[in-house]
């Protein structure tokens, strides 16, 4: 019992980095209607911008600040010179686009700041959180920031008009364009956002696995399986999605015998596809009805 | 006499017995019947939102009706599954178009023959004999459906960039190329202005005519209901309000009130 | 509630081709045949082995892209299939001592099943949830190969030595001549049978489902059937060329059937156009020449030369090959004229 | 007399390498890049004999069918000499049988698995680093030794480097494996944290942790451990025993008493500060590869294993043919390397094609390590 | 009165393929103008063109200022609305989201939230529907989604492309109602595509005839209504 305690308790930890990565998935999904596959390294590099501007002596919050300034203005940068240029080419291609995006990301972050990894301060510190040694502070720390971003861009998408616009957007462009909207620039935003995002799920995630160029790689897969099962539209869906599978992940690995620890993550997976066999839109997303 | 009143007295083609559609706390269809008699034009007339379409998705088996039945030829088509309804003879087309967009026109009318052929993938990919025999023959059996609606001048071209009369047209090939006993048409006139109406409207009574097709039509424009229905059905809230003559539902107070509204209003 | 199916609604994930543009003319053909077989014969054993695998590998992405630009699904997951068939392959020559010519149709078999199977559950599934599940099929393979259990057919994570087959007859060629000439015969051959298939009736199947999942079934095309056929048909090529490939190299192991494999074929279908058939060789050849180029360029780089590299390539041809192709056949009616 | 087989001449020496460069393994990249910044400085001082090294590295992002693609690259097309430190188990295990059948050395090939020493099967494929099962044998008999009634917990990542760790840790157990092993987990390098293998281990009742990880898993368990609470005696495999890109990020307060075993010195551990062998290393450093992160293992691995290769070059003289190459490869007799730990030498023979086989056991104390003991030959069964 | 919009040699292109042949005509401040046309004769191009929405040349010109270049949210945002054909509907969003958008780029929140019960008003069948995911309406209830979308943004200009398309005679009456009150009260200036000659020429002040992308003939209304082979192709007597 107390190993099930203690497992549960260590995957609501892991979860909540799954979870961070998912609101940033979710975000760049209600922009521009795909998952970005580049987005944990964007997230990787924005981290290494505050790594790098704290080695230079900022304090810990400027650093955090200019940080999220820089990666929403990258992201916007890169959607316009990068994927702008690709708005009329078909779906794959920007696809295409994500993937030699992840390559140089990665690529250039490694020749920069080589693949050692390097160690991230906490503003929460890691001490044992309310006496429990399973839950550090900065674990609980980033609990919290998750629930609050969720909250925020639960607002933002359901009662901003922006947000509204951005959905409509995503989804589609044409007729956004007929009702006045800037699709355009609610694209680009829509990355800076999911940049920014992605840079506060980085810079929490970096003090528990450590800054290095490829510390993204399985976070996303796992902040993708999130998001999607609870529901790519769905803010509250990736965040409960993240817990979820930092939970099952550790149940599964503990109790399912013999292939376990080993299949960890295909059991997962497999689980996340036999709900979405039985709810196709996810746990919280909206079930679209398509008709004739 | 019509054919249809030839037909009267005999077991009805196709009939709706009963059927309701329930789509959360939206009634769309309310135990709705009638008949459909060998030879016929049936028009299916109603407000926006009265279920219409619903009743043709229920009979092209996109939709379960929550109760009720439908029978073709005396049987229940309701455990047959979508895919396995063109083949006993009900064709149909869409009120918003649904086409193969990056096929050409030949092509959406070759997917029409589908379910009246059968080839496997293994013959297929070594294309042998009697795949190219049967290919050869429905080849010659498209051109025709193709010349027919007078399609031959875009019947290479790609149906997406086509005028949306022509579609509906290709829409009609498509489901002509089955040979169907029946011909659900969702608002085939949508788009098309009067004289092109006119057209339609001979076209429809020609195919059911000279292709022995009974044909449902879901129609607004009231000049072409009345002037090729035999048999009026009115839905209103999933519900039937009329039926009758073209005539006799025209004059309809009900069917005013709640569908044609009266010219002086 | 009646069964409406609840169909999340995606854009078509792919821009579909017409499909009398999905192959290359006669002329054509038959010159890229002729530099197929010509080429080989002046071409040292290295060379010769990376044309292999450029055969190889475009019969991989032609099986992806029957599955993406034939039938509308995508898939992330062919570096499972692929990977199931260098095992079926490797494991029938080591351990049961199976001809390498005969491993092949049951590499295909096998993967076909497997394919078909896996459609199953992904047939709920379009557009994003299709690509985690493949996705997440693609991950889980290699962990599966590691498996203890399997390890005594499958070696575990140090994976099987395969031995190379001689020329048959003695003839006088090498290893390496002879595995290629083997190879392109059977790429022809899986070639025209899929040109064959996509311009049959299951072919135009598939593109109705590609192009609307509805319409296609009210016209009598069963969409669970058929879709789940085309995983397996591209499952099956996918597992042939799987067991080329594990002839050619010569080893198998979990590590080289990545999720990096699934995505060099997805990307060499992109580069080859989506769809059009042909350019799976072109995509091959990018999967398996612009890393070595890009490496060339910048060791410390690579990665982000590659990447600019592609960036450069769909900027230029966001259509891939295919857009050559068209730009190139209009030059030529316009010089003929 | 001179004798040459193809990449070699008068004026250069033609040595091909395979690294992931690129995808998920590319921290090991740096291995290469130090052996050509040490061979361009051997070129500045005159080359070997005359001879300049022309090294051509090729990436093959860990993926075997791209070995194998690279390595034929190297032999058919840019005809090197020798294949000399390609990295990772499955990317030499996918080359080894085709070297072999060219005849073309696969000299000290950059992992640590047991299956390199093979003369007999395998005469053209040298290993060079103490193998993977003889260190952790070593730690098996250190626990036999003075904590025979050990609860062990184990971690593995779950590949060749894993397994053969923990194969080689369990005959070290012998028979007494079953009873004090109580509980093997293994984890994949594509989890983003092992976090809750640990709590499962600590769970687990052990008291003694063999952590057999790559540095980043390494750090992150090291960390865990003393945010939990445990405090097993814990065995470190030497793959992390980097004092700058381990212990370092992961706490040195974390990290006391962790035993482990190592073969090079350490370029964080303060102990070498005045050693004329670490000296020489960062002039070289200064001088041929001033870009490099001088705390990455990695970097001082690459530099060791150049200087092995230059050795054997050398010592071919003017002989240049694969053959001798490997002869000379295989008769290598108390080589004295700068930057291995004092005592240890490389040695090989015709039958023995373990380069470097002993190593020292050593337990993190402050910031640094203590070395304790004899220098252990580690040769598995010799 | 003052020309509103001017159009002069409109020309409009899908890849090769030409679809406009250089039109030119004007639409007054305040007019009810008809588009009429047999299938495929480029009325939806024609609207679509002063959108910006396909590739064409010529001038436009709304209210004196030049619109060929401005993006078509730029268009929209001068107080055009386009109702175009397929009705565009945002299907994966409510109702009532839909019609959010449609005032996206108003900033008074209390006219917005008033309009709304406006539309509702006009179309109580959108009220009943508010929450319901609208791509599952009917379609003459998407149609009437469409116009209503349009009416949101409180235009100066409205483009209506067939917008009487699979609505029942009585909707179709009720809006050309609506769009006479708009155009009456609103001083909304109206261009409106629609097969349903007889009631659009009965509301119109003005009509043009087009055919294969080109204008053959133009006039008011009446005399519209009153030339021969209009009546026999568009009016039926
Ligand atoms: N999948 C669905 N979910 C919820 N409501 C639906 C669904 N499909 C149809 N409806 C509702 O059912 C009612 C009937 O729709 P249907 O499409 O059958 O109308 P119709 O008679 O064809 O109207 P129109 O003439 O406008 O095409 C409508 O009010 C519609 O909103
Ligand atoms: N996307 C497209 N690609 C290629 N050609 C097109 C496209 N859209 C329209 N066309 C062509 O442009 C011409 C004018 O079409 P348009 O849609 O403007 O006609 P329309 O008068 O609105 O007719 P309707 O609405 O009845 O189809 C037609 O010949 C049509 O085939
Ligand atoms: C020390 C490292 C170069 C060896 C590496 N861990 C491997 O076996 O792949
Ligand atoms: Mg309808
Ligand atoms: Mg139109």
């Amino acid at each position: 019992m107390e190993l099930f305690i203690n497992q549960v308790l260590a995957g609501i930890a892991t979860g909540a980095i799954y979870a961070c990565m998912a609101l940033a998935v979710v975000m760049i999904y209600q922009a521009i209607d795909h998952l970005n596959f580049a987005q944990g390294e964007m997230a990787m590099f924005s981290t290494f911008i505050a790594w790098q501007l704290m080695q230079w002596g900022v304090p810990y919050w400027w650093a955090f600040l200019l940080t999220l300034a820089f990666s929403f203005a990258g992201g916007i940068a890169i959607e316009r010179m990068l994927f702008k240029p690709l708005a009329k080419a078909p779906v794959l291609t920007n696809v295409a686009g994500f993937i030699a995006l992840f390559a140089i990301v990665n690529s250039v972050a490694g020749l920069t700041w080589d693949f050692t990894i390097k160690q991230f301060p906490t503003p929460f510190g890691s001490s044992p959180f309310l006496g429990s040694q399973l839950i550090s502070t900065h674990q609980a720390g980033m609990i919290g920031v998750t629930v609050g971003l969720l909250i925020l861009l639960y607002l933002f998408f359901q009662f901003t008009r922006i947000g509204l616009a951005m959905r409509a957007a995503a989804s589609l462009p044409e007729s956004a364009r007929l009702v006045g909207i800037n699709t355009s620039w609610m694209i680009a935003l829509g990355w800076g956002m999911a940049s920014a995002i992605g840079a506060i799920a980085g810079i929490l995630i970096a003090p528990v696995v450590f800054l290095e160029p490829n510390m993204m790689g399985g976070v996303l897969i796992y902040g993708f399986a999130a998001a999607v099962l609870g529901g790519l539209t769905s803010p509250l869906g990736a965040v409960v999605g993240g817990f979820l599978v930092g939970v099952f992940e550790n149940l599964a690995g503990t109790y399912i015998p013999g292939v376990g620890n080993e299949l960890k993550l295909p059991i997962a997976l497999a689980l996340i596809i036999t709900v979405l066999v039985l709810k196709p839109a996810g746990l919280f997303g909206r079930p679209i009805v398509k008709r004739v | 006499m019509t054919q249809a009143q030839l037909a009267q007295g005999s077991s009805p083609l196709l009939a709706v017995r009963d059927v309701s559609v329930v789509f959360g706390g939206i009634i769309a269809l309310n135990g709705v019947s009638f008949d459909m008699h060998k030879g016929a034009i049936l028009g299916l007339i109603g407000p926006n939102g009265a279920g219409k379409t619903t009743l043709f998705n229920c009979l092209s088996r996109l939709y379960q009706p929550s109760s009720g039945d439908i029978l073709m030829e005396g049987a229940s088509i309701l455990t047959r599954p979508p895919h396995r309804i063109a083949e006993i003879g009900i064709g149909r087309t869409f009120q918003n178009v649904a086409l193969f967009p990056n096929l050409s026109v030949l092509d959406n009318v070759r997917v029409g023959t589908h379910c009246r052929s059968n080839s496997d993938i293994i013959s297929d990919s070594l294309r042998l004999g009697w795949v190219r025999r049967g290919e050869a023959e429905l080849n010659k059996h498209v051109h025709e459906i193709v010349t027919y609606l007078g399609l031959d001048d875009v019947a290479h071209t790609i149906v997406s960039g086509l005028p949306f009369g022509t579609q509906k047209r290709v829409e009609l090939a498509r489901a002509l190329a089955a040979d169907p006993k029946i011909l659900l048409l969702d608002e085939p006139a949508g788009g098309l202005n009067h004289e092109e109406v006119h057209v339609l409207g001979d076209l429809i009574k020609r195919i059911r005519d000279e292709r022995h097709v009974t044909v449902l039509l879901v129609e607004h424009h009231m000049g072409l209901v009345m002037s090729i229905a035999d048999h009026v059905v009115a839905l209103n809230f999933g519900r039937k309000l009329a039926e009758g003559t073209p005539a006799q539902v025209q004059a309809d107070p009900d069917v005013i009130k709640a569908y044609l509204g009266s010219k002086d209003q | 509630m009646s069964a409406v199916e609840e169909v999340t609604s995606e854009a078509p994930a792919v821009e579909a081709v017409p499909k009398r543009a999905m192959t290359l003319g006669y002329g054509t053909s038959l010159v890229v045949l002729g530099l197929l077989i010509i080429a080989p014969m002046f071409l040292k054993n290295f060379f010769v082995f990376q044309m292999t695998m450029l055969l190889i590998y475009a019969l991989a992405v032609l099986a992806l892209n029957i599955l993406t630009g034939g039938s509308g699904q995508f898939s992330l997951g062919q570096s499972a299939f692929y990977a199931v068939g260098a095992y079926t392959s490797a494991i029938l020559m080591e351990h049961m001592g199976v001809n390498y010519a005969l491993t092949l149709p049951i590499a295909g078999i096998i993967c076909f099943g497997f394919g078909f199977l896996f459609g199953q559950p992904a047939l709920r599934l379009s557009g994003i949830y299709l690509a985690l599940a493949t996705f997440a099929l693609a991950v889980a393979m290699p962990q599966l190969l590691k498996l203890g259990f399997f390890e005594h057919w499958t070696g575990g994570v140090q994976g099987l030595v395969v031995t190379k087959p001689d020329a048959p007859f003695g003839l006088p060629i090498s290893q390496d001549r002879w595995l290629y000439y083997f190879t392109l015969v059977i790429a022809i051959g899986i070639y025209i049978a899929s040109v064959n298939l996509l311009r049959s009736r299951s072919g135009r199947a598939f593109m109705a489902i590609r192009d609307n999942e509805i319409a296609a079934s009210a016209m009598g095309v069963d969409v669970a059937l058929y879709k789940t056929l085309a995983f397996g048909v591209s499952a099956g090529i996918t597992g042939v060329a799987g067991g080329l490939g594990a002839i050619a190299v010569q080893f198998v192991a979990p590590d080289g059937y990545t999720i990096t494999l699934a995505i060099s074929l997805f990307l060499g279908m992109v580069v080859g156009g989506v769809g059009w058939l042909p350019g799976s060789i072109v995509g091959s050849a990018f999967i398996i020449f612009v890393p070595n180029i890009a490496e060339h360029i910048s060791k410390g780089l690579s990665g982000a030369v590659f990447g600019v590299l592609l960036f450069l390539v769909i900027f230029l041809v966001p259509h891939g090959a295919r857009q050559v192709a068209i730009v190139a056949q209009q030059l030529i009616g316009k010089l003929k004229k | 007399q001179k004798k040459y087989d193809p990449g070699a001449s008068d004026t250069e020496i033609k040595i091909g390498n395979i690294m992931p460069y690129s995808g998920p393994a590319s921290a090991y990249g740096v291995i290469a890049k130090t052996e050509e910044a040490y061979f361009k400085k051997i070129n500045a001082e005159g080359g070997i004999n005359g001879r300049k090294i022309n090294f051509i590295s090729y990436d093959d992002a860990y993926s075997p069918p791209k070995t194998v693609e690279q390595a034929r690259k190297l032999v058919e097309s840019d005809e090197a000499l020798i294949v000399f430190n390609p990295l990772g188990t499955p990317p030499n295990t996918a080359i080894q049988k085709y070297l072999n059948s060219k005849k073309v050395p696969q000299l000290f090939v950059a992992t640590g698995a047991t299956k390199w020493n093979d003369p007999k099967s395998f005469p053209w494929t040298m290993g060079w680093q103490p193998n993977y099962q003889s260190e952790t044998q070593i730690y098996a008999k250190y626990i036999l030794k003075n904590k025979p009634d050990a609860k062990i917990g184990i971690l593995y990542q779950n590949d060749d480097y894993g397994k053969d760790y923990l194969k080689g840790f369990k005959d070290g157990l012998g028979a007494k494996a079953a009873s004090m092993i109580v509980l093997e987990e293994s984890y994949e390098v594509s989890e983003p944290t092992i976090d809750s293998h640990i709590v499962k281990l600590k769970a687990s009742g052990a008291d003694v942790f063999i952590n057999i990880t790559t540095p980043k898993f390494a750090a992150q368990a090291i960390k865990k451990n003393a945010e939990i609470g445990w405090k097993p005696l814990h065995f470190l495999n030497n793959v992390s025993a980097s004092i700058g890109s381990v212990m370092k990020p992961a706490g040195f307060e974390n990290a006391q008493d962790i035993i482990s075993s190592n073969y090079l010195k350490d370029t964080s551990d303060p102990e070498w500060k005045n050693d004329p062998g670490m000296k020489a290393f960062d002039e070289f450093l200064a001088k041929y590869y001033p870009e490099a992160n001088r705390i990455d293992s990695f970097v001082m691995y690459g530099y060791t294993v150049a200087q092995g290769l230059v050795h054997v070059l050398k010592a071919s003289g003017d002989n240049l043919t694969r053959e001798n190459v490997m002869k000379q490869a295989a008769s290598i007799k108390g080589l004295e390397i700068g930057s291995l730990l004092p005592g240890i030498r490389v040695n090989t023979s015709a039958t023995d094609f373990a380069p470097i086989s002993a190593v020292q056991l050593q337990k993190f104390k402050g910031e640094t390590w203590e070395r304790f003991g004899e220098v252990i030959d580690a040769e598995v069964g010799g | 009165m003052t020309a509103m919009l001017n159009v002069k040699d409109l020309r409009a292109y899908y890849g090769q393929v030409q679809a406009l042949h250089g039109l030119s005509f004007s639409l007054n401040e305040g007019s009810l103008t008809t588009l009429l046309g047999a299938n495929g004769a480029g009325k939806t191009t024609t609207l679509r063109a002063i959108c910006n929405m396909v590739r064409s040349t010529g001038a436009i010109e709304f209210e004196g200022k030049p619109l060929s270049g401005q993006s078509t949210e730029n268009v929209v945002r001068l107080g055009i609305a386009h109702v175009p054909q397929g009705r565009g509907t945002f299907t994966t969003m409510t109702v009532e989201e839909n019609l959010q958008l449609g005032a996206i780029t108003r900033n008074d929140k209390k006219g917005v939230v008033a309009d709304i019960e406006r539309m509702y008003e006009h179309f109580p069948v959108l009220k009943e529907r508010h929450t319901q995911q609208a791509g599952t309406l009917s379609g003459g209830e998407q149609q009437m989604l469409a116009v209503a979308r349009a009416l949101m943004l409180r235009p100066r200009l409205m483009l209506l492309d067939e917008p009487s398309f699979g609505l029942a005679p009585l909707i179709v009456r009720e809006l050309f109602n609506i769009l006479g009150k708009i155009n009456r009260e609103d001083k909304v200036t109206i261009l409106v595509v629609e097969q349903n000659a007889q009631l659009a020429l009965e509301l119109a002040d003005k009509a043009y005839v087009i055919e294969t992308g080109r204008i053959v003939m133009s006039g008011s209304a009446a005399e519209i209504a009153n030339n021969e082979d209009v009546r026999k192709s568009y009016l039926g007597y």
